[in-house]
């Protein structure tokens, strides 16, 4: 598997009136040709300043990239000054914002929206860049794509504005495209069309997607590899199946007893007991510690070292550690 | 129409040198401030028309430099023994700019609708001298009544109430300019826009920019052309007193009055002009209000005054310090100035207003006086003399009185309705006689405003204006003066002056006292 | 749209009527005549004057007079200048007033977007500071300081620009920027302020995203919906400016309208204060009725038959 | 289970004025009751009425047509005492809960309000025992009484919301959207929350929500909405089994299911396109402009509620006769 | 993988009985760490944190301190005319030179700056009860009573204000009461308006409906809900009326209003020195017009920090 994009040890904090918020803390995963990686884990827990450090948008006055690496094509984007960033963006590694209400601008014709990224990117005619976004309304399933360019937003529903947004990230054919929640703002009959969408294209173009969702349904059908995140930190990943059927981390498995499905007739919805942790002040030893079954002492004490489970698959877990391993077992054999 | 709207007038200064060196013309640029109320000679009834008029125009007399009236539209007159009946020849040389004659016709026509109630002009009351031109005006007369008649095109008689030496100076005002009497009733507007209005006077109207400007030029169809020396004049309508300085400075006026902040200067530099103007700046009591119904008390408050300072320090114009009512610039027949025949009728005293207040206060029965407010209409230049007047009495007489400030409308309407305590007043006089002044003061008239009334003083005044004997007159005058100051309704401040900056090549312009400049004899140095 | 427009219309008048109305209850309730001097006018010629302006009638007769005049857009001519109708003076010094205030209003405008986007940009940086503080002068020195001081420099002093009237381009300077700069100021404030508010919108970070240049993110798509605020305030400025430039008009000794609104009051001549009441009023209400206009087309969203 | 009516909602319709004379009808002639002790389920997509029709049940809004049956009683035709005193039986959780809680009050006023209004606890020490109880059923200590809202996270600002709504004692709550706006590890919480709750203090519930699956968790009864109308009402267990109109068969395929392996099998109904407005409504069926199986019919006649079966009700034109 | 191998030195060092279970309670679960700070302690956090707002704040209370003192200091008096020391340049004896009637600017300027900042804060305050209740009942109560009481404003702007001031004038008597008056007659207008947007924009947020399914009173949820979340607006907006009271002060003294002579405010006394321009008296002009600015300055430097201290966008951090 060719490796487009790899991040390493990332971390990420803003300075606010409140002190330092340390939202990212340590990110890493890479991203293969053609794959889907899918981040999921709750608000706030910094996959969309993971998102924004490889597209090189934390905002300047208040966001600071602390340490680590995003490589792509060789180069270190968190190196690379604002220019060469933005032949990237776009062109190389698009994006796609959760709201589709608000990522368009309400006083500009959505052809003129479309076509500046060609123009910025590419030196073509006119002519020929309209035709392009036309191909490509047309490619996310716009009908009539020639009448509409000049229409603007609010003319169009959410469904369709998203599938512009869509329509704007694929315009310059990049190889990346990161998806923060495209389906989050969306009603579940949309979803689902909007996901079909993604799928097709990527079938058709074969570009490597990374999916920022917090549903594990969208992540059951959508993703071949998933990051856990929680906290500023990747706590699990693995393929699909292993995060679904062999989830190892007590908030991966957390999760996924919390979420009820449709299919089966469960009793009881297990929740995660307790709120996720203020990044303000980040707890030094496992974040999730305060919310965990199983915590014990040195949970609190020390973040766990990652522990590769097989290929694909590492957690950042002290219960994966041979002494909690065998208290395991002695309480096991005890009862 | 106005196709030269921004025309060679206002350009630049330097530019217009450069002209003006081309053509060798004579282009004096003046202010007049505001938009001319009206150049209906019996209409604009005041300085903004005034100063026009008077140059596009000219009456039967025109003040010369002594602003004594000399012989103008009409070459010479007659007045019969009893001084009531005036006979004026007009020239033959006489005529109109638009190339017709100037006949007594043209007066007739001209004073009668002066008096006619349907023109309404506020001027009218000047004329009253004339027999029946009262009645007609009141609607009690006929218009055939009054007694101006043209017995031909050059003759014009006028029979008057009675005599009266200073009906000849009257008549130099605009309001008693003849009108072509065609050109008005073909055109009853004739006198709105340069392109209709016909002039007689030493210039003519020649561009009329409402509100923005307008350049008269030598008239020479003016039976005197040859006097005058002026080729243009271009007149702006500035209407803050910084600007026109400023203007000045910048080369863009000729002449400026002066701020008020920078009159000192400017006077002690001696670079400024000064002329008297027959008018008074004075304050009324009201004797129908406590505590100004007592004389002794407004004795003292106006003897608490001293003039001398304020116009020393606060108004710092040279003007004269005002002791008494009728200004500085009246002749008496024998030759001497009225004002120094009177003498000061009021000085600055502070003991003697301090042992007056208290006997005022003992007559009353006060021990203490009752609030008194001091009103001025709205002006910066008002406030300084209000505070100035303020801190006075309370130095003086040890009293605190309040000050208030009104709109001017409000404060007339005040003023009139007697409702103000101490207040402001200015008298500027419509004609060069003392009389002016000194009637004001007669029971009801509408410049009273103060609740005093004198039977004596009524009966002097009309007494002075029936009587032909002059030196008598003046005599009758002085004695009603003196009762005045007897029973002093008002306290004087100063008498009025005209300062002004002028450039030094600029000569020959005359300031009346009565309130209008006279550019015929003006001129230019190249 | 016709029919929005002729709603909108008849709202207008309605207002105007109102206006007119209380204008004329105002004006006949404060003391004082249009035929007050200093000077001596004796009753009887104050009398002959009043019956002359038919100011002697009853007061529901001069009031239906007026409505009339309003209705035939003809209010006769002035008292204190019967030469001239009140309809010449409009007529006359509305479009020199208009010429002024729009230069003053483009340069308000485009200084104030400039100085409001720098500042905005560099947000709490020292050039936000100095723009700013140059705003809040702009604000808090009175146009009359202003106006004298400028041409003291300018004119006087230096000699650059003339003194003062309305005569050429070379004159239009000093009082323009004299009167340019409140305005100036407010605009650039409120730019400043929704210019920060625009920049943190989502469809600024899909425009980055797309790797648009600043400028260009700047210039196309922020500024265009940071406008918005400033064009609903660009009415009222407007009308503001017109009756605000009486101040600038006498000191450049500009021969516009401004000196009506305030003369006119002053000297009680009523057919100039009912003229220029309506006239501005109707200016006013027409500016507000343009804004909205220019509302729609600046953002699509709003269609103008959709608002009340 | 007792089949005790408690709410009856009869052919309720709620439309809005938007513009000059144009009318928005959110609601479209909805009925259905509820029984007391259960939670029913109100599904559909944004903007199909959902709380549009809680808001009428609660008050909020007046109906445009039909009625509300509170134990038989109307409840838009109180007298002002009634009013007050209905108020207390009825209260409502809300969607969003950084927005329904008063930003500038402390957790103690946001609790207290109520209860100062209806004036329960004249003295003010009872009333702090009272909120201070509140707090621990819904799982927050002592503390938390003089915070500020802005200092919770979300799960925690919806349980204060749900204090609140417990203040009066009520009988019955409208939960709308209470979990939609929370994160997934803390949907759970509340969830389990308002299920132990409904059993303690034997409430009962119309759970509003357009997560399917929530819903059918937590409920016990079932209705689809659809632009303004039920299109489909029954149990809980039914309505997966045995989905009858297209739009719940559609809407029950889109709900992606935490499971891969399942969901590499599962076949989908896409819908094309999306909701029609609610100002210019599709005639005859709502439903037909993204049917599959439209018919003649559904363009020119609305199809009816009926029973299909017991307990099912379901409006399409498939199931007539 | 050489990145996430495990570190075995550090390893060994953790003893064993850490790894022992631990029992959390619900309540530690449940801690809220975030420092409890009510709204305001927030707002002026930040607004501490904000050195040109603080600049501002100084300078108006250090203003506020030379009006209650300013005048006592130099030992002359405001009032008293001294007609031989009239526009004399600052010195040490006359700090702020003095004025064309020898008075001394020093204890003018102070007493303007009482009369002004009265006038200013008078103003503003009548400006905020009108404005907010007739804003307040614009907005809640919307549809037509808020196109009617719009339609009203309009006409107020349409209406000559200088008549309007006249009236005021002869009916109440020159003075600072008719000033304040005549400041509020179309100054509350700003605050209505921005207080009846605020009023539309939350009226239909979720608390308040929440308020109004427990059958709160509309004069509880006025109270209680809604004023407390426009304070934050008002403020701001009163901050920006002030300085513009001060200043239109200005012009109404100018047309005899105010304050009597031979007391002025600022504003006067700029309008009185306007000439010294060109006498080259300045400092007549220079330190009212000096103050005025400062004042003005101040005050908006103020609401502008108030208003980035309010910002919702930074508040849910
Ligand atoms: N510009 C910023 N300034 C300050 N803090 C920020 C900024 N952007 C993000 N944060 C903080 O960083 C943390 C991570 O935020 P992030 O947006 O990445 O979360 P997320 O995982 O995307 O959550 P969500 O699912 O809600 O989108 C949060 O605590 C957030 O408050
Ligand atoms: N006060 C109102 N005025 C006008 N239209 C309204 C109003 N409230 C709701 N609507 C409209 O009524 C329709 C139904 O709205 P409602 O809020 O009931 O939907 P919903 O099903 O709750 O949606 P969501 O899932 O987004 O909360 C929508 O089209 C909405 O725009
Ligand atoms: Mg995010
Ligand atoms: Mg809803």
């Amino acid at each position: 598997m060719e490796e487009v994009l790899k991040v390493e040890n990332l971390h990420v904090s803003f300075a606010t009136y409140g002190g330092e918020v340390h939202a990212v803390r340590g990110v890493h995963f890479k991203l293969y040709k053609g794959e889907t990686l899918a981040i999921v884990g709750e608000s706030g827990c910094g996959k969309s300043v993971t998102s924004q450090s490889i597209m090189g948008l934390i905002p300047k006055e208040s966001g600071k990239v602390k340490q680590g690496a995003v490589t792509f094509k060789g180069k270190n984007l968190t190196k690379l000054s604002e220019k060469e960033m933005r032949s990237i963006r776009g062109r190389e590694i698009s994006m796609i914002f959760q709201d589709p209400m608000t990522a368009l601008n309400p006083t500009l014709s959505i052809g003129d929206q479309l076509m500046e990224a060609i123009i910025q990117h590419q030196t073509v005619f006119k002519r020929e860049a309209k035709q392009k976004v036309v191909n490509m309304l047309d490619l996310v399933g716009i009908s009539n794509p020639r009448e509409r360019l000049n229409q603007y937003p609010h003319q169009f529903s959410g469904g369709m504005r998203q599938r512009i947004v869509i329509a704007m990230a694929l315009i310059c054919q990049p190889e990346i495209i990161i998806a923060d929640e495209p389906t989050t703002a969306l009603d579940v009959t949309i979803q689902a069309q909007i996901l079909e969408l993604f799928q097709e294209i990527q079938q058709k173009i074969g570009i490597s997607i990374i999916l920022i969702t917090h549903d594990l349904g969208i992540v059951a059908q959508a993703a071949d590899r998933i990051a856990v995140m929680y906290a500023g930190k990747v706590v699990e990943i693995g393929t699909r199946k292993d995060i679904f059927y062999q989830p190892q981390h007590p908030y991966t498995k957390g999760l996924l007893n919390s979420v009820p499905r449709l299919d089966l007739e469960e009793e009881q919805l297990i929740p995660i007991p307790g709120s996720p942790p203020d990044l303000f002040s980040p707890p030094e030893g496992c974040p999730f510690a305060a919310r965990c079954p199983y915590t014990m002492e040195i949970c609190d004490r020390l973040y766990p070292f990652t522990n590769q489970l097989s290929l694909q698959h590492q957690v950042d877990c002290w219960l994966q550690d041979e002494r909690a391993q065998q208290r395991k077992h002695a309480s096991k054999h005890h009862h | 129409g106005c196709t030269t709207t921004r025309d060679a007038g206002k350009e630049d200064s330097d530019n217009k040198n450069n002209e003006n060196s081309k053509k060798n013309e004579k282009v004096l640029r003046l202010n007049n401030g505001n938009e001319p109320t009206s150049f209906d000679p019996p209409v604009g009834f005041d300085s903004v028309s005034w100063q026009a008029l008077n140059n596009i125009m000219e009456g039967l007399t025109r003040l010369d430099e002594n602003h004594m009236p000399q012989p103008a539209t009409a070459a010479k007159w007659e007045v019969s023994d009893d001084g009531k009946t005036y006979t004026f020849y007009i020239r033959e040389s006489a005529k109109w700019s638009n190339g017709e004659p100037v006949t007594a016709g043209d007066f007739e026509f001209a004073w009668k609708r002066l008096l006619d109630p349907k023109t309404a002009s506020p001027a009218a009351f000047l004329a009253y001298f004339i027999e029946g031109a009262e009645d007609f005006y009141n609607g009690e007369g006929s218009k055939d009544n009054i007694q101006v008649k043209a017995v031909n095109d050059q003759t014009l008689v006028v029979t008057l109430t009675s005599p009266q030496a200073y009906f000849l100076s009257v008549i130099a005002n605009p309001c008693f300019f003849p009108i072509h009497q065609k050109t008005a009733e073909n055109n009853p507007q004739w006198y709105a826009e340069a392109e209709t209005f016909v002039a007689n006077g030493p210039f003519k109207l020649t561009e009329w920019v409402h509100d923005s400007h307008f350049i008269m030029e030598k008239n020479d169809q003016y039976w005197d052309v040859d006097q005058v020396k002026l080729d243009k004049i271009h007149w702006g309508m500035i209407d803050e007193t910084n600007t026109e300085y400023q203007m000045f400075q910048r080369g863009e006026l000729d002449t400026a009055a002066i701020p008020p902040d920078l009159s000192e200067q400017i006077l002690a530099e001696g670079k400024a002009g000064f002329e008297e103007q027959a008018g008074i700046y004075f304050y009324r009591f009201n004797v129908n209000m406590e505590p100004f119904q007592n004389r002794k008390i407004r004795k003292a408050f106006a003897m608490a005054i001293n003039q001398q300072q304020i116009v020393d320090y606060v108004t710092k114009s040279k003007e004269k310090a005002a002791h008494a009512f009728v200004s500085y610039g009246f002749q008496e027949p024998s030759g001497k100035e009225f004002r120094d025949v009177g003498g000061d009728l009021v000085v600055f005293d502070a003991e003697e207003a301090k042992a007056l207040l208290k006997k005022g206060m003992k007559e009353e029965g006060y021990t203490e006086l009752p609030e008194m407010i001091l009103t001025y209409n709205t002006s910066e230049a008002h406030k300084k003399i209000a505070e100035t007047l303020q801190e006075m009495i309370n130095t003086a007489l040890d009293v605190d009185i309040k000050l208030a400030n009104m709109e001017w409308n409000v404060f007339t309407d005040e003023q009139k309705a007697l409702k103000l305590q101490l207040s402001r007043g200015t008298f500027l006089a419509d004609y060069a006689d003392p009389i002016n002044f000194l009637e004001n003061f007669q029971t009801g008239h509408t410049m009273n405003r103060t609740g005093w009334s004198n039977a004596t003083y009524d009966q002097l005044i009309r007494e002075a204006k029936k009587e032909g004997n002059e030196a008598k007159r003046f005599q009758i005058m002085h004695e009603a003066e003196k009762i005045l100051f007897e029973d002093m309704p008002i306290f004087p401040v100063h008498f009025y002056n005209q300062t002004y900056l002028q450039h030094e090549k600029v000569k020959g312009i005359i300031r009346h006292p009565v309130g209008y400049i006279e550019l015929k004899w003006a001129d230019i140095d190249v | 749209m016709a029919a929005y427009i002729f709603k909108r219309f008849m709202a207008m008048m309605m207002t105007i009527w109102v206006i007119a109305t209380l204008t004329f209850m105002l004006m006949h309730a404060v003391p004082g005549s249009p035929f007050n001097v200093e000077g001596n006018m004796s009753d009887a010629v104050q009398k002959n004057l009043e019956s002359h302006y038919q100011l002697d009638k009853p007061i529901y007769i001069q009031y239906l007079r007026y409505l009339k005049s309003i209705a035939m857009l003809d209010f006769g001519p002035s008292i204190k200048q019967p030469s001239q109708t009140v309809n010449d003076m409009i007529g006359r010094g509305f479009p020199v007033s208009f010429e002024l205030g729009m230069i003053a209003l483009v340069i308000a405008v485009i200084s104030g977007i400039t100085l409001g986007v720098i500042a905005a940009l560099r947000h709490n940086g020292v050039i936000d500071y100095l723009a700013m503080t140059i705003a809040v002068l702009g604000i808090s020195i009175p146009n009359f300081i202003m106006a004298t001081m400028l041409i003291q420099q300018f004119a006087v002093t230096w000699g650059i620009f003339p003194t003062a009237t309305w005569a050429s381009v070379k004159h239009m300077i000093l009082p323009t920027v004299a009167l340019a700069t409140g305005p100036m100021a407010i605009i650039a404030r409120l730019t400043r302020s929704s210019m920060l508010e625009v920049l943190t919108q989502d469809y600024i970070r899909t425009a980055k995203a797309k790797g648009l240049s600043p400028t260009k993110i700047i210039i196309k798509h922020a500024l265009r919906n940071a406008l918005m605020p400033v064009v609903t305030i660009l009415g009222a400025l407007t009308a503001g400016i017109l009756t605000g430039s009486f101040v600038i008009e006498r000191i450049f000794a500009i021969p516009g309208m401004g000196k009506y609104f305030v003369e006119s009051i002053n000297n009680r001549d009523y057919p100039v204060i009912m003229g220029t009441t309506v006239f501005y009023s109707a200016f006013l209400i027409f500016m507000l009725f343009l804004v909205d206009l220019a509302y729609g087309v600046l953002d699509p969203r709003i269609k103008l038959h959709k608002k009340e | 289970m007792q089949k005790d009516i408690l709410l009856e909602v009869n052919n309720l319709k709620k439309y809005f004025e938007v513009g000059r004379g144009k009318l928005l009808k959110a609601v479209d002639d909805v009925t259905f009751h509820i029984y007391r002790g259960e939670t029913f389920g109100l599904v559909g997509e944004s903007g199909c009425g959902k709380s549009t029709t809680g808001r009428v049940m609660m008050r909020l809004y007046q109906p445009t047509d039909g009625e509300v049956l509170y134990n038989g009683k109307n409840v838009h035709n109180m007298n002002a005492q009634e009013k007050f005193a209905h108020n207390r039986k009825m209260q409502m959780i809300f969607q969003d809960p950084y927005a329904s809680l008063n930003p500038r009050s402390t957790v103690r006023e946001i609790i207290g309000e109520p209860m100062e209004v209806h004036a329960l606890y004249p003295r003010k020490q009872e009333q702090l025992m009272r909120i201070y109880e509140l707090l621990e059923i819904v799982g927050l200590n002592h503390d938390h009484a003089n915070r500020y809202p802005h200092e919770f996270s979300g799960g925690q600002r919806q349980r204060i919301g749900i204090a609140r709504a417990l203040s009066l004692k009520p009988e019955f709550i409208i939960a709308d959207e209470p979990i939609s706006a929370l994160d997934v590890s803390v949907q759970a919480q509340v969830v389990n929350l308002l299920k132990r709750l409904q059993k303690e203090q034997r409430l009962t519930y119309l759970f509003i929500a357009h997560d399917l699956s929530m819903v059918k968790h937590i409920s016990d009864r079932i209705g689809v909405m659809y632009l303004g109308n039920i299109v489909e009402l029954t149990e809980s267990h039914l309505l997966y089994k045995k989905p009858l109109h297209p739009y719940t068969q559609a809407l029950l395929s889109a709900i992606p299911i935490p499971d891969p392996e399942i969901e590499e099998k599962r076949e989908r109904i896409i819908l094309k396109g999306e909701m029609p407005s609610p100002i210019s409504p599709p005639s005859g069926c709502a439903f037909r402009t993204r049917c599959a199986e439209a018919m003649d019919i559904c363009a020119f006649q609305k199809p009816i509620w009926r029973e299909v079966e017991k307990n099912h009700f379901v409006a399409c034109h498939l199931y007539n006769g | 993988m050489g990145a996430f191998k495990r570190d075995e030195f550090k390893f060994h060092h953790i003893p064993d009985e850490w790894f022992a279970a631990k029992k959390k309670t619900a309540s530690e679960r449940e801690a809220v760490v975030r420092p409890s700070l009510s709204y305001w302690q927030d707002v002026w956090r930040r607004l501490v944190n904000n050195r040109l707002a603080m600049g501002g704040l100084f300078i108006l209370i250090l203003l506020v301190i030379m009006a209650v003192f300013g005048p006592f200091i130099s030992g002359h008096n405001a009032t008293k005319l001294t007609l031989s020391n009239q526009n004399l340049p600052p010195s040490s004896d006359y700090w702020f030179g003095t004025d064309d009637l020898g008075r001394d600017v020093f204890t003018r300027t102070w007493y303007g700056a009482r009369i002004s900042l009265f006038v200013g804060l008078m103003a503003a305050l009548i400006d905020f009860i009108i404005g907010v209740i007739y804003g307040g009942i614009a907005g809640y109560k919307g549809g037509k009573v808020d196109s009617v009481m719009m339609r009203i404003v309009e006409v107020l702007y349409g209406l000559p204000y200088l008549l309007v001031v006249i009236l005021l004038m002869v009916v109440m008597g020159p003075g600072l009461t008719t000033i304040i008056v005549a400041l509020t007659v179309t100054g509350w207008v700003g605050m209505a308006r921005i207080v009846r947007g605020q009023v539309l924009k939350i009226k239909n947020d979720e608390f308040i409906l929440a308020s109004k399914t427990f059958g709160t009173s509309t004069a509880r949820i006025i109270r209680k809900n809604l004023l407390p979340n426009l304070m934050g607006t008002i403020i701001v907006q009163m901050t920006l009326t002030v300085p513009s009271a001060i200043f239109a002060e200005a012009f109404l003294s100018f047309l005899g209003l105010g304050v009597q002579a031979p007391f002025a405010s600022w504003g006067v006394m700029a309008n009185d020195g306007l000439s010294s321009i060109l006498s080259g008296h300045w400092w007549r002009i220079f330190f009212p017009a000096f103050f005025i600015s400062l004042t003005m300055f101040a005050f908006n430097v103020i609401g502008d920090g108030l208003q980035d201290a309010l910002d919702p966008k930074l508040r849910r951090r």
